[in-house]
């Protein structure tokens, strides 16, 4: 079984079509690209995937369980995360804190015993601060825990949201536009820190990027949007050489 | 019939609350800051006129531009003085600071004219217009109901084709769509919200001379509960919005005296307030409020 | 910024420490009309050589929606206090006034306030519901206590029998009202608009409603009002009309009742308007038409238009000081501190006297005493506070009060 | 050794501790002074309703700060906490010994401004920023107005109660009015000390500091600082919301409590979005979020206009220029730079990275 499939999957906002008529099947341990040019439906594919929008047809199944249009936090739960095209931290907090709201739902204690001070709460706050430390080391941002995320240079929080949505221990990661911004370096730095997260935590992790070389580079299957259809799907190869997409990149308008 | 005098003095009391909220909204809209001195601006534009048409016995309509040009040097000054200085500040710095102003000029008034209410004199009157009677004398219709309900049409529609059909409306609407947009455009952003405050100001100084003509007690804190009322019609209607200030105002305004008259007096306020909450959980934004979308 | 916090903190505390340990900050009576401040004592007579002067304290609204009446009741004070110092030769009274916005926490510190400047007897508070507070602190303080127009019964209550009020209870003047209007057949279908939001006037009403109904007076129309929707009291007054009532009932202050006469006029609605003594000073509305008070009844014991002499001597004194006809808070007070002061010559309390002992020896010399000054003759007090005079009804004719009965 | 200990320590648990030093330390220097008779009563009179206020400070700046939304109503939670810890207070009276009848007032206020927290949070917090505002200020002022209108008396026939007015409770001569409208509630037996004030303000630090640094503040402050990321990490929106709001409302039914077993009489009217606006303005100008902040500002607020009493009629005109100066003093982002750029010439030293900012 597929850890995700999407079929028939469409939404239209008043009259207009955003997105129809998409299938997609996810392999666990995989990594995908989801690309296309400008305003072809891409983070409208992300926002229903993660409940965000409530797609008007088609289904979205997550490891045999139907979640289609559940709430965002349901679906947080059944194991999707997602990282913003536009960064969205918790500014105002600690690095470390904007990790450790990810695993809100990982670690639970109740308000109570966060009053009170009870010693599961030492115990949970403890293991908290161990994984969030850990995985602030992988991206390198562990000598930053205790600033303020909005105090980091901006490639540094693309990465900080990407140990946040990790931080929710997901089944499959969203990326949009993780190396939007960032100079080659950063984007080939990028790509090593992408793959050994898919290696470490096993998971798939499905993208959005503009960067061809990093797409290409990193992915082992593509789909390729224009106008809220699938217009090709396959390896890297495949994609690079098909018509549609050729055109739909040059002169599609 | 005593249902439509009710309603014609609900809709009189309504077209002074949506003087009212006309200056609050646009301010709100432009500058995106609730002007809570808006209240007081009016308080002391009524008394210029009390001293200027009551004592002194100048032209009624006259003593109404006196009070004008002095509200708007008031409302530019506090705009230059107090709101300009935290325009790039969090948006609460300036409604305590707002909060500040309203405090400041009852206070002012206070000291210069003493707390002892005195009684207005309607301009109405005083430029000789005469109450409306009806259906042999079943119905009578104070010439200051007409004055303001007419005033208010008048006012809301030169608004909005200022608004609408001039280039310092348009540089408004390119504020309050985008500042720092306009700004680049080449928009004098300052001038424009300065602008605003003269305008929203100059309102405030005819709200002051309806609402003092139809309901006359002048007191320091008489701006207080009626600006408070024009704001949650501002509200009501969909703040920023021209047309729904209007129908925010005079909807409060026949709301508040149809459950006056016919369910509690005691609780008119609280039922009006209630209406307020439904319509905006139903409507966040307000009647005619545009509905914000956030881009994800 | 916490730097400038808390050094501000640090002086804010010092100061206020510092105004601990009886030291004078304003004795003087002080003008607080705004225009005429600071108008008296300059260089007054000290208090050395003469004896020291009985310090007199005063609470009542100078700010806020409510001033109007604490500024009469502190210029009616002052005008005593500075009347009976001249006559005196030597200063016998300093009166120390402060402001309370008609709140309760505002009034108590006043009253704090005023016992660190060395207060022997309070003069106030002017409005209810403060009064209930500073008098349930005067019943611990042993401190006498004369409320110049808080009429409400909680106030003698909540004074334990320290508090004593120079007006009538709002009962009282309900009862009254209601039978005078039986007595003299004023109305057959009665109207009453009252301020629901207010202690006084929804006291007031409660005794009329009552006393209205055992005497068979027929009620066809209750209307009120709150503080927040006191801009509008046309639909009330609409009410009225439609109801048929002949007579309104208006137990409410005059800047209201104001409004209520204008927008009757506006209606062409004239029924016969009674009011209590809260209605006293509507003559005096800078601006307002007075011909529209033509027949208004009021119940009230004072009358600026009263022959007598101590009326006469009392309104021209204040209107060449203040620059406006006194009202009934203004004589209250003028009266307060005239009662103060027979208890003063009589010697009854001297200068040299603590708080506490001249609370007790007013106490018994109150409620055995007879006092005569502008709001009435030979008026007693009972030993919970209340005070006992004759009740007077004026008509206003001509833009003056004339005498049209009294009821007892 | 615990000096030691405090260096070591992570910088918002020293800060916290720092709080709470300072609201003991106050408590103590107020008992030395007054024991040893230099304190003005004019300032012992003060204690209480400046514990009332730093609450109602502390309160609020959980839904300000914390939750990033305006209330414009805090007074209206004061209000019904007031109203039913004191009507309780009264009715037990003498039948129940202080120290049963005193917690129970104090519990019965913070349960009832919480449902009523619950009430006005559901619908509210749909609503965001302005419009919020205008909602919370409209529910503090029904509140008010309901109040106002209620009349609820006790005879050997029971409760009566009313909306309109006293006499159509039909209640026997001899019975006793609880609520009388406008009037409120009067003859209150005074109870509130300053030493239960600040046990109050204690038991407030320590139940909203804690909150904040747990799970539960950390989920309330993604939500203020992003709401479709909180979303996203699968925090529930209405749950955490309405959990900060209402723990806001609960302390503000502490302090109404607190503050209406400190005067003999007690009435609606003194809670309007007059009092709403001051208790922000303390909030505001003690900064936004900031704890500490909140329980200084409320402190020094409520003595200044006190302070200023020797200024008469000058006063309250002083107070609304102090506010003005303050904030555009500590606000406008202008003046701030001027100010860092002044005291980086008196100290000498070069705040390289935040020159211009």
């Amino acid at each position: 079984m597929s850890l995700l499939e999407v079929s028939n999957l469409g939404i239209a906002f008043g009259g207009l079509q955003a997105v129809s008529k998409l299938d997609m099947t996810i392999e666990k341990g995989h990594l995908y690209g989801l690309i296309g040019p400008n305003g072809a439906g891409k983070t409208t594919v992300f926002n229903m995937l993660t409940g965000v929008y409530r797609p008007t047809e088609g289904n979205i199944i997550l490891d045999g369980k139907d979640i289609t249009g559940k709430s965002p936090e349901a679906i947080s739960k059944a194991g999707i995360a997602r990282t913003f095209q536009n960064i969205r931290l918790f500014n105002e907090m600690s690095v470390l804190d904007n990790v450790k709201v990810g695993m809100h739902n990982q670690i639970q204690y109740g308000l109570w015993t966060g009053i009170l001070r009870l010693p599961a709460y030492r115990e949970k706050e403890h293991e908290m601060n161990r994984r969030a430390h850990s995985l602030l080391k992988i991206f390198d941002l562990d000598g930053e825990a205790e600033l303020k995320a909005s105090q980091l240079p901006y490639g540094k929080q693309r990465k900080l949201e990407i140990a946040r949505a990790l931080a929710t221990n997901p089944k499959l990661l969203l990326l949009d536009e993780p190396a939007a911004g960032m100079n080659p370096n950063e984007t080939e730095e990028l790509m090593q820190t992408v793959r050994s997260v898919r290696d470490q935590f096993g998971i798939a992790i499905l993208l959005i990027e503009h960067d061809m070389n990093f797409v290409m580079g990193i992915c082992e299957e593509i789909t390729v949007l224009d106008y809220g259809r699938m217009i090709a799907h396959g390896d890297g190869k495949a994609i690079r050489n098909n018509p549609k997409v050729i055109a739909a990149y040059l002169g599609g308008d | 019939m005593q249902f439509l005098s009710y309603l014609i003095s609900g809709i009189s009391l309504g077209s002074v609350y949506a003087l009212i909220a006309l200056g609050y909204t646009m301010v709100y809209g432009i500058a995106k800051m609730l002007n809570f001195a808006h209240g007081d601006i009016i308080m002391i534009g009524s008394y210029v006129i009390f001293f200027a048409f009551g004592s002194f016995g100048m032209n009624p309509i006259l003593s109404v531009i006196l009070s004008m040009v002095v509200c708007t040097i008031l409302g530019v000054t506090i705009e230059r003085v107090a709101y300009r200085p935290l325009r790039e500040a969090p948006s609460l710095a300036v409604l305590i600071t707002a909060i500040g102003v309203s405090y400041l000029l009852q206070q002012v008034a206070q000291l210069l004219w003493s707390a002892n209410p005195k009684s207005f004199q309607s301009i109405v009157t005083g430029i000789g217009l005469k109450p409306l009677v009806l259906f042999d004398g079943q119905l009578t219709i104070s010439a200051e109901a007409i004055v303001t309900i007419i005033a208010c049409v008048i006012i809301m529609v030169a608004l909005t084709a200022f608004v609408n059909h001039t280039v310092p409306g348009h540089a408004m609407l390119a504020v309050s769509e985008d500042r720092g947009a306009a700004q680049l455009m080449g928009v004098n952003v300052n001038g424009t919200i300065a602008l605003t405050f003269a305008i929203g100001s100059a309102l405030a100084a005819v709200a002051g001379a309806l609402l003092c003509s139809s309901y006359p007690t002048l007191s320091p804190t008489t701006g207080a509960m009626p600006g408070i009322k024009a704001f949650v019609a501002a509200v009501f209607g969909g703040i920023g919005s021209i047309p729904g200030a209007f129908l925010g105002g005079v909807l409060l305004g026949v709301i508040e005296n149809l459950s006056k008259a016919y369910i509690s007096t005691q609780l008119s306020d609280a039922i009006v307030f209630l209406v307020l909450i439904v319509v905006l959980v139903v409507k966040p934004t307000g009647l005619l409020g545009k509905k914000i979308n956030v881009k994800v | 910024m916490k730097k400038l916090i808390s050094g501000m903190l640090a002086a804010t505390m010092a100061l206020s420490l510092a105004a601990c340990g009886g030291t004078e900050t304003s004795s003087a009576a002080t003008g607080s009309d705004g225009s005429s401040s600071a108008a008296t004592s300059e260089g007054g007579t000290t208090a050395e050589g003469t004896g020291t002067p009985i310090h007199l304290g005063g609470i009542g609204p100078l700010t806020g929606d409510n001033a109007a009446y604490g500024i009469a009741v502190n210029n009616g004070a002052e005008l005593a206090v500075n009347e009976i110092n001249a006559a005196a030769g030597t200063e016998v009274f300093a009166l120390d006034f402060q402001d309370d916005e008609s709140d309760s926490e505002k009034a108590v510190n006043a009253f704090n306030t005023l016992l660190d400047g060395g207060m022997q007897v309070l003069v106030g508070p002017v409005t209810s519901n403060p009064s209930i507070s500073v008098a349930a602190e005067c019943a611990s303080e042993n401190i006498f206590m004369l409320t110049p127009s808080a009429s409400s019964v909680d106030v003698v209550t909540a004074g334990e029998g320290t508090a004593f009020q120079m007006c009538f209870t709002d009962p009282n003047q309900g009862l009254t009202a209601a039978d005078y209007i039986a007595d003299n057949s004023l109305g057959t279908a009665i109207g009453i608009i009252y301020d629901s939001s207010d202690a006084y006037s929804t006291g007031i009403y409660t005794a009329f409603a009552k006393e209205a109904g055992e005497r068979g007076l027929n009620i066809v129309q209750t209307s009120s009002f709150t503080s927040d929707n006191n801009t509008d009291l046309s639909t009330q007054v609409q009410q009225c009309q439609q109801a048929g009532a002949d007579l309104v009932f208006l137990p409410i202050y005059y800047q209201q009742a104001s409004q209520v006469l204008i927008a009757a006029n506006n209606i062409g609605y004239t029924p016969t308007f009674f009011g209590c003594d809260g209605m006293d000073g509507i003559l005096g509305i800078d601006g307002f038409d007075t011909s529209l008070a033509d027949g208004l009844m009021l119940l009230c014991p004072f009358s600026a238009y009263g022959e007598d002499d101590t009326t006469k001597t009392f309104v021209s004194a204040y209107e060449a000081a203040y620059g406006e006809t006194p009202n009934q808070f203004a004589a209250d007070a003028y009266d307060c501190v005239y009662a103060i002061y027979q208890c003063v010559q009589d010697g009854t309390i001297t200068p040299d006297m603590s708080a506490q002992d001249m609370c007790d020896a007013l106490k018994s010399a109150f409620t055995s005493m007879s006092f005569s000054g502008t709001t009435g003759e030979n008026q007693t007090w009972a030993a919970d506070g209340t005070i006992s005079k004759e009740p007077k009804v004026y008509q206003v004719q001509d833009g003056a009060y004339a005498l049209v009965g009294s009821e007892e | 050794m615990p000096l030691s200990r405090l260096k070591h320590m992570k910088k918002t648990t020293r800060s916290n501790l720092i709080t709470f030093a300072i609201v003991i330390v106050f408590y103590l220097v107020v008992q030395i002074l007054s024991g040893a008779g230099v304190t003005s009563r004019s300032f012992e009179g003060q204690l209480v309703p400046i514990c009332a206020y730093v609450m109602l400070a502390i309160s609020l700046n959980l839904t300000v700060g914390f939750l990033g939304e305006l209330s414009l109503g805090h007074a209206g939670f004061m209000s019904v906490g007031a109203f039913s810890g004191v009507l309780l207070w009264t009715v037990l009276g003498d039948s129940v010994p202080v120290y049963v009848a005193l917690p129970l007032a104090f519990i019965v206020g913070g349960v009832v401004a919480g449902i009523f927290g619950v009430i006005v949070g559901v619908p509210v917090l749909r609503l965001s920023g302005d419009y919020l505002a205008i909602v919370t200020l409209a529910f503090g002022e029904i509140i008010k107005n309901i109040i106002n209108a209620c009349y609820l008396g006790i005879d050997e026939n029971g409760l009566h109660f009313s909306m309109t007015d006293a006499t159509s409770l039909g209640m026997e001569p001899d019975g006793k009015m609880l609520i009388n409208g406008a009037m409120g509630i009067t003859g209150i037996q005074k109870a509130s000390t300053f030493t239960i004030g600040i046990v109050l303000v204690l038991i407030t630090l320590i139940v909203i500091l804690n909150m904040i640094n747990s799970r539960t503040g950390r989920a309330v402050m993604a939500i203020r600082d992003n709401e479709i990321a909180a979303q996203s990490v699968g925090i529930n929106l209405t749950r955490y919301k309405l959990t900060a709001f209402v723990m806001s409302a609960v302390f503000a039914g502490f302090a109404g409590v607190l503050y209406g077993l400190n005067y003999s009489s007690l009435v609606a009217s003194r809670f309007d979005y007059n009092t709403s606006i001051q208790i922000l303005v303390f909030v505001v100008l003690g900064g936004i979020g900031s704890i500490r902040g909140s329980i200084i500002a409320a402190a020094l607020l409520t003595v200044l206009p006190e302070v200023l009493r020797g200024l008469q009629d000058y006063r309250m005109l002083i107070y609304a220029i102090v506010l003005i100066v303050v904030m555009i003093f500590n606000q406008s982002p202008q003046i701030v730079a001027w100010r860092k750029r002044i005291v980086a010439r008196f100290t000498g030293k070069k705040d390289e990275k935040k020159g211009v900012a």
